[in-house]
């Protein structure tokens, strides 16, 4: 994805979001932009809250003040269901499979939740979906079954069904060895070449580093950093921000 | 002598393996700063050690006795307390009611309302508020506060500094360095690197699940600690060459 | 005047459905779960004393010394044994095990004692009256009943408030993990919670067994009625469950007033209402006391 | 173009029929056939118990739609129940006779349904087992006192009598049988469709679903309308084989003992659960009937034991993951071999 001269068209913006909980502040007037065909990683330090802001952009989670805009409509006072069925797919950090239904039940229901088509159409677009995401094998198992590696597959498979035009991914690559996020980050490029953008939140450096178009870092409320990935990981903000003051920087070398 | 040791600990959360093989010795009057990335397993070493979360495989021991399958609230009976992460405390309850659940086990030491209030002389204006109103740092300073009411021999600290304003921060480390001066055992997990590694004297770093680097903070270096942190060379790579 | 006279028997009568209210309350607080056989401890509660003048004689008052340890010994042996391990069983089990505990302990006494109607009769005492004016008259035993009630319910909110027991428990209510993390029991704290539960409950069957009667079914409207009241009170608030009390027995005996046989009916309305336009409750607290 | 619009690299077919679906389909119809023609074979008092039975059935069938599928426990399903009964004694005041009142007591129900579910609705987990409860309490108080329909004593259905005992059992077994059919066929269906399948998704997971775009209230409300017809269908055999309606007995929360006795013994949240615990139940109450109240109390006892120790009922545990399902609610995929191996 370049920035070509033109200005990108944004797919999904969150504007000004704010949001207390309790005496803790998550966001503190925060801009997010995601143009479309584009994958824009978010990182922070633990507790930063970015697992509650994608809970508000998918809707699971209100704000207290702000405005959430995905494809120039204003989705602020919609729930996740109506926010997932106009395309926003999430996955979970913990994956949360349906312990009895299948693979293939899994993305059907995604599918039958997003559009009318035929039963035949809506069986093609969950096959899809599976195939996409690398569980094809595993189409008859029941979710309760599956290992970790094929549970994140599956969380984005379920995403995937959705025909989303943007998907919200919630540390997919946490917990898996390096060959796995391997084989994960070839999966997003794949979905991405095919039209769907991603917003990223992801501990797992490498796999942002090998994917996204740009990166912000959310820190106490704010976005203290945004740019690509090299410009974020060296900016002091974000390097203060995960490991206290610069002091220690120069100090322990 | 050997206060704390885990051998051969692996230990799953649901489908996730959270530590694989995991042995580790701390000394009695040791302040050991566990640091890594967030999924390292930081947290579950500090739940496997409060009793929170049993293991699959292997033993902790503490004072050279097996308390593998012991539940969380006998091991603070045995000495060993817990500052979870987020704070935890319970929300309408008055600040002193707080601590004084914290000195329900009645275990013998010096720890007490009073010398809570000494320590943090700030939390005493408030005792009578309710946890739920207390500012982020208020709440941090009650958390460590009650655990100390236990009087533990081994306190077990999780991202104290998380979401805090730095000068808090610096106000409750001093607090903890007091309470390390007292001879209690400290097991810090922090991502404040400066305030950890200032207070620490041992320093264990984890990544996936595993142990990958440990030392003290003088003979580290930083490039070290931040090749454990985010996985080996990889934050090296640019951008782009997918 | 017959109007002031319905509302002073509901407000006599709701501090009595208030003191059913409190166990339920407190055990949801500690526990999440309604305890479904809440009503029909209290009707146990009423038989047990009933079989103790039975064979021992004298009044029933002093009953009370020998069911209420019973009744909390009873509810910490629960706990322990069944309630614990239904807990552990996932969330809907500890209402289908109260449930049926409840259908048990119905069977049981139906099948011990007939369906018949049974009363605690205390004497002059269940008859005689205070007149306040010609219309008003005050049954010494309703009375007496409802100080008492109210008394025990401000006695278990200064229990919670100012002892350490009472702090546990509301530590536990809070945050439960923190509170394993502090080093309290939950064990323990949990069987105490239900040990008060069935202590107050068994009182309020007691004191319900001697105003009016009872019998082996009688616990159900107990737990509908105990319910009620923690609703319409908000909950997580002794004080709110006492005001949910006292509006359901208001309710009722205005309702009764208007058509003897609306009593009940007007309760059940009034907390359908509140349920529709106010769900959070009339006082509503996030915790206990 | 979408990602779903690509072409597939994977040929693929769904079936969802397996050989134990279609086997145990045949079955159902053979059983169903042997049933209608029953009233030929044996004799009075057993078509008798068996309409007894069905009633039990039905209800089982009801309350695991809406507590097995939906995860809401009511204890206030009686409430249908007793509404049905009183609308089949109203219709047939009214001149309608009573087998037709059926229908129309049972959809009258399922009206009713809709505006009690927005109010059932405003409680959750224990809450909403107690305030469905006193809504069925509402609605035995308010019958009670309606004077034309026998007021507290109850009433006597008496259209019926015209009939000889003999053909009024039948039709009522029949009546009874159509009713069985119909609720399992309809929890078939539903199940086998959209909203089947985000039901059983919600029942997993029910914050999982909302993410994927289930409209969480819409289909728990869609489960307790179901729920409620099927309930009313119960009231409807009842008042047509006792013949009487008493408003204690017809809106007892004891009917809501045995639905949840039936499904948690049969298996919670499956499709062959409620007719192994129905059966269980009946064999039980003709076992012990002679008993009194014991049989209650064992009821019960079983009922805590099963919760603590056999959660998964008897269906459950034979079939934990759902798989050898008997009715063809599943989806088999068969990918083509030769393109598999390329994944």
């Amino acid at each position: 994805m370049t920035n070509g001269s033109l200005i990108p068209h944004n797919l999904f913006e969150a504007r000004n979001i704010v949001k207390r909980i309790g005496t803790v502040v998550i966001a503190d007037g925060v801009d997010i932009q995601v143009p479309a065909g584009s994958i824009v990683g978010m990182i922070g330090p633990n507790g930063a809250g970015k697992t509650t802001m994608l809970g508000i952009f998918s809707g699971s989670v209100k704000a207290q003040s702000g405005t959430v805009v995905f494809q120039d409509q204003d989705v602020t006072s919609l729930g996740t269901a109506k926010r997932a069925r106009l395309g926003i797919g999430r996955t979970f950090q913990i994956p949360r499979p349906f312990d009895k239904l299948t693979v293939f039940e899994h993305a059907l229901l995604a599918v039958q939740q997003a559009r009318k088509v035929s039963t035949s159409e809506s069986h093609e677009r969950a096959i899809l979906a599976i195939e996409r995401c690398g569980l094809i094998k595993l189409v008859n198992t029941v979710g309760g079954d599956l290992r970790l590696l094929d549970r994140k597959r599956l969380e984005m498979a379920r995403a995937v069904a959705l025909d989303p035009s943007l998907v919200l991914l919630d540390e997919v690559a946490g917990g898996l060895n390096n060959a796995e996020v391997g084989q994960l980050i070839e999966i997003v490029l794949s979905l991405r070449d095919e039209g769907i953008s991603f917003l990223w939140v992801e501990h797992v450096i490498r796999a942002l580093n090998a994917t996204a178009d740009r990166i912000v870092c959310l820190s106490g409320g704010r976005l203290i950093a945004e740019g690509s990935p090299a410009e974020v990981l060296e900016h002091p903000a974000v390097i203060e921000s995960y490991f206290g003051s610069p002091a220690f920087m120069s100090t322990a070398s | 002598m050997t206060m704390l040791r885990l051998e051969g600990v692996t230990a799953n959360y649901g489908h996730l393996r959270a530590l694989e093989e995991m042995s580790l010795s701390l000394d009695e009057g040791e302040i050991l700063a566990v640091l890594g990335a967030n999924g390292a397993g930081k947290s579950t070493l500090l739940s496997l050690i409060s009793g929170e979360l049993k293991p699959s495989n292997g033993k902790v021991f503490f004072n050279e006795v097996d308390i593998t399958h012991l539940d969380p609230y006998r091991r603070v009976r045995q000495g060993i307390a817990l500052v979870p992460e987020g704070r935890h405390l319970f929300a309408s309850l008055t600040v002193e009611e707080n601590l004084l659940v914290g000195g329900s086990t009645r275990r013998a030491g010096s720890w007490s309302l009073d010398a809570v209030y000494e320590l943090f002389p700030f939390i005493k204006e408030r005792r009578r508020s309710r946890g739920g109103q207390l500012s982020g740092g208020e709440q941090q300073a009650v958390a460590i506060g009650r655990a100390l009411m236990s009087n533990p021999a081994l306190l077990l600290l999780d991202e104290v500094s998380l979401g805090l304003a730095p000068v808090i921060v610096r106000d409750l480390y001093v607090g903890l360095r007091a309470v390390a001066n007292e001879g209690t055992t400290l097991l810090v997990v922090e991502q404040d690197l400066t305030e950890a590694l200032g207070v620490a004297n041992q320093v264990l770093c984890l990544l996936d699940g595993r142990v990958v680097l440990t030392g003290s903070p003088q003979t580290l270096s930083q490039s070290q600690m931040m090749n454990a942190y985010f996985g080996d060379g990889e934050r090296a790579r640019t951008p782009g060459d997918r | 005047m017959v109007w002031t006279n319905a509302v002073v028997q509901g407000l006599l009568l709701g501090g009595l459905y208030a003191l059913f209210s409190v166990g339920l309350s407190l055990m949801f607080g500690v526990m999440r779960f309604v305890n479904l056989a809440h009503g029909d401890f209290s009707v146990l509660a009423a038989y047990a004393a009933y079989v103790l003048v039975e064979h021992a004689g004298g009044t029933p008052l002093w009953t009370f010394a020998a069911v209420i340890p019973l009744a909390a010994a009873v509810g910490f042996v629960l706990q322990r044994f069944i309630l614990d391990r239904a807990l552990a069983a996932g969330d809907l089990s500890p209402l289908l095990v109260t449930f049926g505990l409840s259908i048990v302990i119905q069977s049981a006494l139906q099948q011990g004692f007939g369906a018949n109607n049974l009363s605690l009769f205390l004497g002059p005492l269940s008859y005689q009256s205070w007149k306040i004016t010609n219309t008003l008259y005050l049954g010494r035993l309703e009375v007496i009943v409802f100080v008492v009630a109210v008394a025990l319910i401000s006695g278990l909110q200064l229990f919670l408030a100012r002892t350490q027991p009472g702090r546990l428990l509301r530590a536990t209510a809070d945050n439960p993990r923190a509170a394993a993390l502090s080093g309290v029991n939950p064990r323990r704290v949990r069987a105490l919670a239900t040990a008060i539960a069935l202590a107050t409950v068994a009182i309020g069957g007691l004191f319900l067994a001697m105003r009016t009667s009872f019998t082996p079914t009688s616990g159900s409207n107990d737990l509908i009625f105990a319910f009620e009241a923690v609703i319409i009170g908000g909950l997580g608030s002794l004080w709110g469950t006492l005001l949910g009390g006292l509006i359901l027995g208001v309710a009722q005996t205005v309702g009764s007033q208007i058509n003897p046989a609306d009593g009940v009916l007007a309760g059940h309305l009034v907390f359908l209402a509140v349920l529709a336009y106010r769900p959070q409750g009339i006082l509503s607290q996030r915790s206990l006391a | 173009m979408s990602v779903l619009e690509a072409p597939a690299r994977t040929a693929a077919t769904v079936n969802r029929y397996s050989r134990i679906s279609l086997g145990a389909l045949w079955s159902g119809v053979a059983v169903a056939a042997l049933l209608v023609v029953a009233p030929a074979f044996i004799g009075e008092s057993s078509i008798n118990q068996l309409t007894q039975f069905f009633s039990f059935l039905i209800l089982a069938i009801g309350w695991n739609v809406l507590a097995g599928y939906g995860g809401m426990v009511s204890i206030g399903q009686q409430a249908y129940l007793g509404v049905a009964s009183y609308a089949v004694l109203y219709l047939s005041l009214h001149g309608v006779l009573s087998w037709w009142a059926a229908p129309i007591a049972i959809a009258f129900c399922g009206v009713l349904s809709i505006p009690i579910s927005y109010l059932a609705f405003r409680l959750r987990g224990s809450f909403f087992a107690i305030g469905t409860w006193v809504i069925a309490e509402v609605c035995l108080l308010v019958v009670a006192q309606i004077e034309s329909l026998g007021g507290g004593a109850g009433a006597s259905l008496n259209d019926l009598n015209r009939f000889s005992p003999h053909t009024a059992g039948d039709v009522t077994y029949w009546v009874g049988l159509a009713i069985v059919i119909a609720s399992l066929v309809s929890v078939a269906l539903l199940l086998r469709s959209r909203v089947g399948l985000a039901l059983m998704s919600i029942r997993d997971d029910e914050l999982a679903a909302e993410a994927t775009g289930v409209n969480v209230t819409r289909i728990k409300r869609i489960a307790y309308v179901l729920s409620a017809t099927i309930c009313a269908g119960a009231g409807v055999l009842l008042i047509l084989s006792n013949l009487e309606v008493q408003p204690n007995s017809s809106f007892s929360v004891q009917y809501s003992a045995f639905m949840i006795f039936m499904v948690l013994v049969g298996g919670m949240g499956t499709f062959e659960g409620p007719i192994i615990g129905a059966i269980v139940f009946y064999a039980l109450q003709q076992w012990l009937a002679a008993n009194g109240a014991w049989y209650l109390i064992i009821l019960g006892a079983v009922a805590i034991a099963v919760t603590l120790w056999l959660p998964r009922g008897v269906w459950g545990t034979v079939d934990p993951h759902n798989r050898r399902s008997l009715v063809p609610l599943r989806h088999r995929v068969t990918v083509a071999s030769h393109l598999e191996s390329e994944e």
